[in-house]
């Protein structure tokens, strides 16, 4: 008879402590953060969706041998090197460089071996879809438009919350210098074919 | 007079009151076998864990595990990628303590090849591992207290966890899978302000231990869930061998970080936690509870005293061999103590620079064996309680 | 609902309708607790108090798949387990919606490779409707899947084939 | 106590049984004649100067070149401390190394020695097929008697981890290759 009081007080009591911490809670400064009116927040190093400069991209495999799951595809109609003068690479085309985000994880071994420095971790953090199809990011054609990063189809919107408005502009300056540049990678140029026969020459 | 009126006599007479007592002697319990089966999609077996359970009346009978939901092939990928490139996987073993699991590897492929750390490198590596377990006690809290009917610990657990996950981002970028350490050291040096954000973390995270006491440790509706349930004897512990809180929660004072230091534990000052008791029958589920808790303050010691020592350690991070490391012909076996246990990887080398065999010694594996030998014979509705005490991560039972 | 498709005309009252059920549909997506993987913990994260699912409506995760609409497959599907997602898809009531959420459930992931028992996609075994890429996606990558969701939902009809021109008007 | 100690305990307490030792490298063992092992492991774990009572771990490797399968048990002996409140420590740490033929991989089972060697055993049949003889988890098929597979269905066709395992191509009607057919990269 005494325990069965004795239960009763106890329970009772080791609650009142608890609700008296979540007492406490309800004037502390809250914790959420208001996702899609406010940016998330979102350190310097975060690997997110790939940043990837054609221009400055030889086409050398490096990525795609690193990377342990394979799921970076490169094509390329020659060999391309570095053009000191400018820091451009010229020589064969770019015809292809895809990541398919179906397979990535986003480990980061990629960016390591680029010789050129041209693949990096983005601050995207979102490409949701609603096709598989789109899981695969194909760069050369984003570097057509001008872009650097894929955009989250949300992005493609006219009205946006202030911060992703930004975080657009952003992009697009970033990508801006670089544009002719980015156009001409895709097409092969004379001073890659010179290249080559230098290196054949050797 | 049926099984279970025999069994909840002897085992547990202090649930029956006098009435129950009089019906099982008169005979009026009546019950038969049945199959149920808990899981694979369950919401407290954490994961996609299936328990058959051979039941009589609200006794269990037997209780065999079923596993390899999440078989994701981890071993077979190891024989396959370099060491450096395999790192990323073994975050997805243990995915509660990412940091832990490339710190196990990383150190497997050193010994077996030689290859130096630089003193801050290990220091960072402490640090990573001794928050990480932070982490991973948190969530096993939360979801325990979840497993209880009890939600509020949950959101507390998560809020504290997510400024461990903000200070991982900001050395590594990554929220959940981390691949920071590598073989070699650490992939990058601690970004800028990261001892001050740490310190302060650590001011505020201290007392919240005893909130998290307050709000669910002494909760007298817990204590009765959890204590005298699911006793496991240190003998059995080790015969079964359960690493980590499992087995100290049976007041076996066994830690790796004692036993065998590495990384430099031996230089600091702390102290091992074991169950003793305090509510119950010592190697309950309340005491491998509690041992996650005084886990977590001993962990604070270790990164304060770890940061101090950062403070006075200039020098490089990486040794960058690491990326081109040749195996030796020769074999491995290295463990070291994970949040869950000991995670232990034998690792052969046949002198390429790809592994000719990599096996993880999971701890929740082993952990999750002695299960049929603890539910045997307990209430059904204690299942959820001891499979939970027993914290299981599902990626690294089935890799 | 295949008896009142394609049998009206987009009138009034019908689109008036849509639109009510839609908002209604949209704004209160129950999930169904389907923790795979490591995907999973970071679907808890969306549940905590940071990032609060529950400011969308999609807050009460159901143990069960009798109460749900959502099935977020956070993580990696194996063959041993593909029956069973198919199972619980199929214990779904209409309208029910497919969530696939990481790498690995959208194709693999890091597994396709060496993976001989993990399932490449798992459309290959349930339809999906949205895909959230990332490894494990960021709390906020999964919030976006919520609203890409809740986009397409806003442009289903009653008296139509329910998915058709869905994806070229959701994303306007 | 040292691995060449251990080594030379067993070699006097069972001379005929000790195939060979490797003492040199990261990783002491001594390699064990199968028909003898669960004597061996007994008294690994009873004798008193050993005690070996934590298994720590069985790696099943698939030896491809010598046409054989190996089992590796990593002990450690745990012991309690001077006093009740000191740490436990570990006196000594050890491998032994079964090795069996490819074509007929039948080990005793050690599982009544230290019942965490029960799902471990299981692994290791299920993931490279050594078979354990009266193991208490077994079920008799066509292949004869043999432990339950644990981590794959009980229908999975061959055993992943061996060298020559080919990957399936599909199972119970789920294709084992995406539709949109993608090639990998060739390096």
């Amino acid at each position: 008879m005494r325990q069965y009081f004795r239960n009763i007080f106890d329970t009772v009591r080791t609650i009142a402590i608890g609700m008296g911490i979540t007492l406490k809670y309800c004037f502390a400064k809250t914790v959420t953060v208001q996702y899609p009116d406010m940016a998330p927040v979102i350190q310097p190093r975060f690997r997110g969706f790939h940043w990837f400069e054609a221009e400055k991209c030889i086409a050398c495999d490096q990525c795609a041998k690193a990377c342990p799951v394979d799921c970076i595809y490169i094509e390329k109609s020659g060999p391309r090197k570095i053009d000191k003068a400018t820091g451009v690479a010229v020589g064969g085309a770019l015809t292809r460089y895809a990541i398919d985000y179906a397979k990535c994880m986003f480990c980061a071994l990629c960016c390591e071996p680029c010789p050129t420095d041209c693949i990096h971790m983005g601050n995207n953090h979102d490409l949701s879809a609603y096709t598989r199809k789109d899981m695969i990011v194909e760069f050369t054609e984003l570097a057509r438009e001008g872009k650097q990063t894929p955009e989250p189809i949300w992005m493609q919107r006219d009205e946006l919350p202030e911060w992703a408005a930004r975080r657009k502009a952003e992009w697009m300056s970033r990508a801006a210098p670089a544009r002719e540049h980015m156009l001409k990678a895709l097409e092969p140029s004379d001073v890659g074919k010179k290249a080559e026969k230098e290196a054949a020459a050797t | 007079m049926s099984i279970v009126a025999d069994t909840l006599l002897e085992s547990r007479p202090d649930v029956l009151t006098d009435l129950d007592r009089e019906a099982i002697e008169q005979g009026d319990v009546r019950t038969e076998e049945m199959l149920v089966n808990m899981g694979p999609q369950h919401p407290s077996t954490h994961g996609v864990l299936r328990i058959v359970l051979r039941t009589d009346g609200e006794m269990v009978l037997e209780a065999i595990p079923h596993i390899g939901y999440l078989h994701r092939c981890a071993e077979k990928i190891g024989e396959n990628l370099a060491p450096y490139q395999y790192i990323p996987y073994t975050d997805r073993m243990d995915y509660l303590a990412g940091m832990n699991n490339n710190l196990a590897f990383a150190l497997a492929v050193e010994r077996l090849t030689g290859l130096e750390v630089s003193k801050r490198a290990q220091i960072i590596r402490v640090i990573f591992a001794e928050l990480n377990r932070i982490a991973s006690h948190l969530v096993s809290m939360g979801a325990y207290g979840l497993d209880m009917g009890a939600f509020t610990p949950f959101l507390y657990a998560f809020r504290e966890r997510e400024y461990i996950l903000d200070l991982f981002e900001s050395a590594c970028g990554a929220r959940l899978t981390y691949s920071y350490i590598t073989i070699g050291g650490v992939t990058d040096d601690v970004p800028e302000r990261f001892i001050d954000i740490c310190r302060e973390f650590l001011d505020y995270f201290e007392p919240k231990i005893a909130e998290y006491n307050n709000l669910l440790s002494y909760n007298h509706i817990f204590v009765k869930r959890t204590a005298n349930v699911g006793v496991i004897s240190a003998g059995d512990a080790l015969a079964y061998g359960l690493t980590g809180p499992c087995l100290r929660g049976s007041g076996v004072k066994w830690d790796l970080r004692k036993v065998h230091p590495d990384c430099g534990y031996e230089e600091y000052e702390f102290d091992v936690p074991v169950g003793r008791g305090l509510k119950g029958t010592m190697g309950d589920c309340w005491d491998r509870y509690f041992v996650r808790i005084c886990e977590m303050e001993q962990s604070v010691r270790i990164l304060r005293q770890a940061l101090r020592r950062l403070e006075g350690t200039p020098g490089e991070v990486r040794n960058k061999a690491g990326k081109t490391v040749k195996l030796p012909s020769d074999a491995v076996y290295y463990e070291i103590e994970n949040p869950r246990g000991q995670l232990g990887f034998y690792v052969v080398g046949d002198g390429s620079t790809i592994p000719y065999r990599v096996k993880a010694r999971g701890p929740s594996f082993c952990n999750l064996s002695i299960t049929n030998a603890v539910v045997k014979d307990c209430l059904l509705a204690d299942v959820p309680a001891i499979v939970g005490s027993i914290d299981v991560v599902m990626g690294e039972v089935d890799r | 609902m295949s008896w009142i498709e394609n049998r009206f005309e987009e009138g009034l009252i019908v689109t008036s309708l849509d639109w009510a059920i839609n908002w209604g549909r949209s704004s209160s997506i129950w999930p169904m607790t389907f923790g795979l993987a490591c995907c999973a913990i970071e679907m808890m994260a969306v549940g905590a108090s940071r990032f609060d699912i529950d400011r969308f409506g999609a807050g009460a995760f159901r143990a069960t798949p009798r109460q749900s609409d959502l099935m977020i497959v956070a993580g990696t599907v194996t063959y041993k387990m593909a029956s069973r997602v198919k199972r619980l898809y199929h214990q779904m009531p209409e309208p029910k919606y497919v969530m696939a959420m990481g790498a690995c459930t959208i194709g693999g992931g890091p597994y396709f490779k060496h993976g001989y028992h993990v399932v490449k996609g798992v459309d290959l075994v349930v339809p999906v409707d949205v895909y959230v890429p990332g490894c494990p996606p960021r709390p906020e990558a999964l919030l976006e899947g919520i609203m890409r969701l809740q986009d397409k939902i806003k442009h289903q009809s009653i008296a139509r084939d329910r998915w058709r021109g869905v994806k070229e008007a959701a994303l306007t | 106590m040292t691995a060449e100690a251990i080594v030379n305990l067993l070699k006097t307490r069972f001379p005929e049984v000790i195939r060979g030792a490797s003492l040199e490298g990261c990783h002491p063992h001594v390699v064990v004649d199968a028909s003898h092992w669960p004597a061996v492991a007994r008294f690994l774990r009873d004798e008193p100067q050993l005690g070996f009572n934590l298994l720590r771990c069985i790696s099943g490797v698939d030896c491809l070149e010598d046409r054989e399968l190996a089992a590796v048990y990593d002990l450690y002996s745990a012991r309690r401390g001077a006093t009740p409140d000191a740490n436990w420590i570990a006196p000594h740490e050890f491998a032994v190394t079964v090795r069996v033929p490819r074509d007929a991989p039948r080990i005793p089972s050690v599982a009544d020695v230290w019942p965490a060697a029960d799902w471990h055993e299981r692994e290791a049949y299920d993931l490279l097929g050594i078979v354990f003889e009266n193991h208490p988890d077994s079920i008799d098929d066509v292949d004869g008697p043999h432990p339950r597979r644990i981590l794959c269905p009980d229908d999975w066709a061959g055993h992943p981890l061996r060298k020559d395992y080919e990957f399936p191509l599909e199972y119970h009607g789920i294709p084992a290759v995406t539709e949109y057919g993608q090639t990998r990269p060739q390096h």
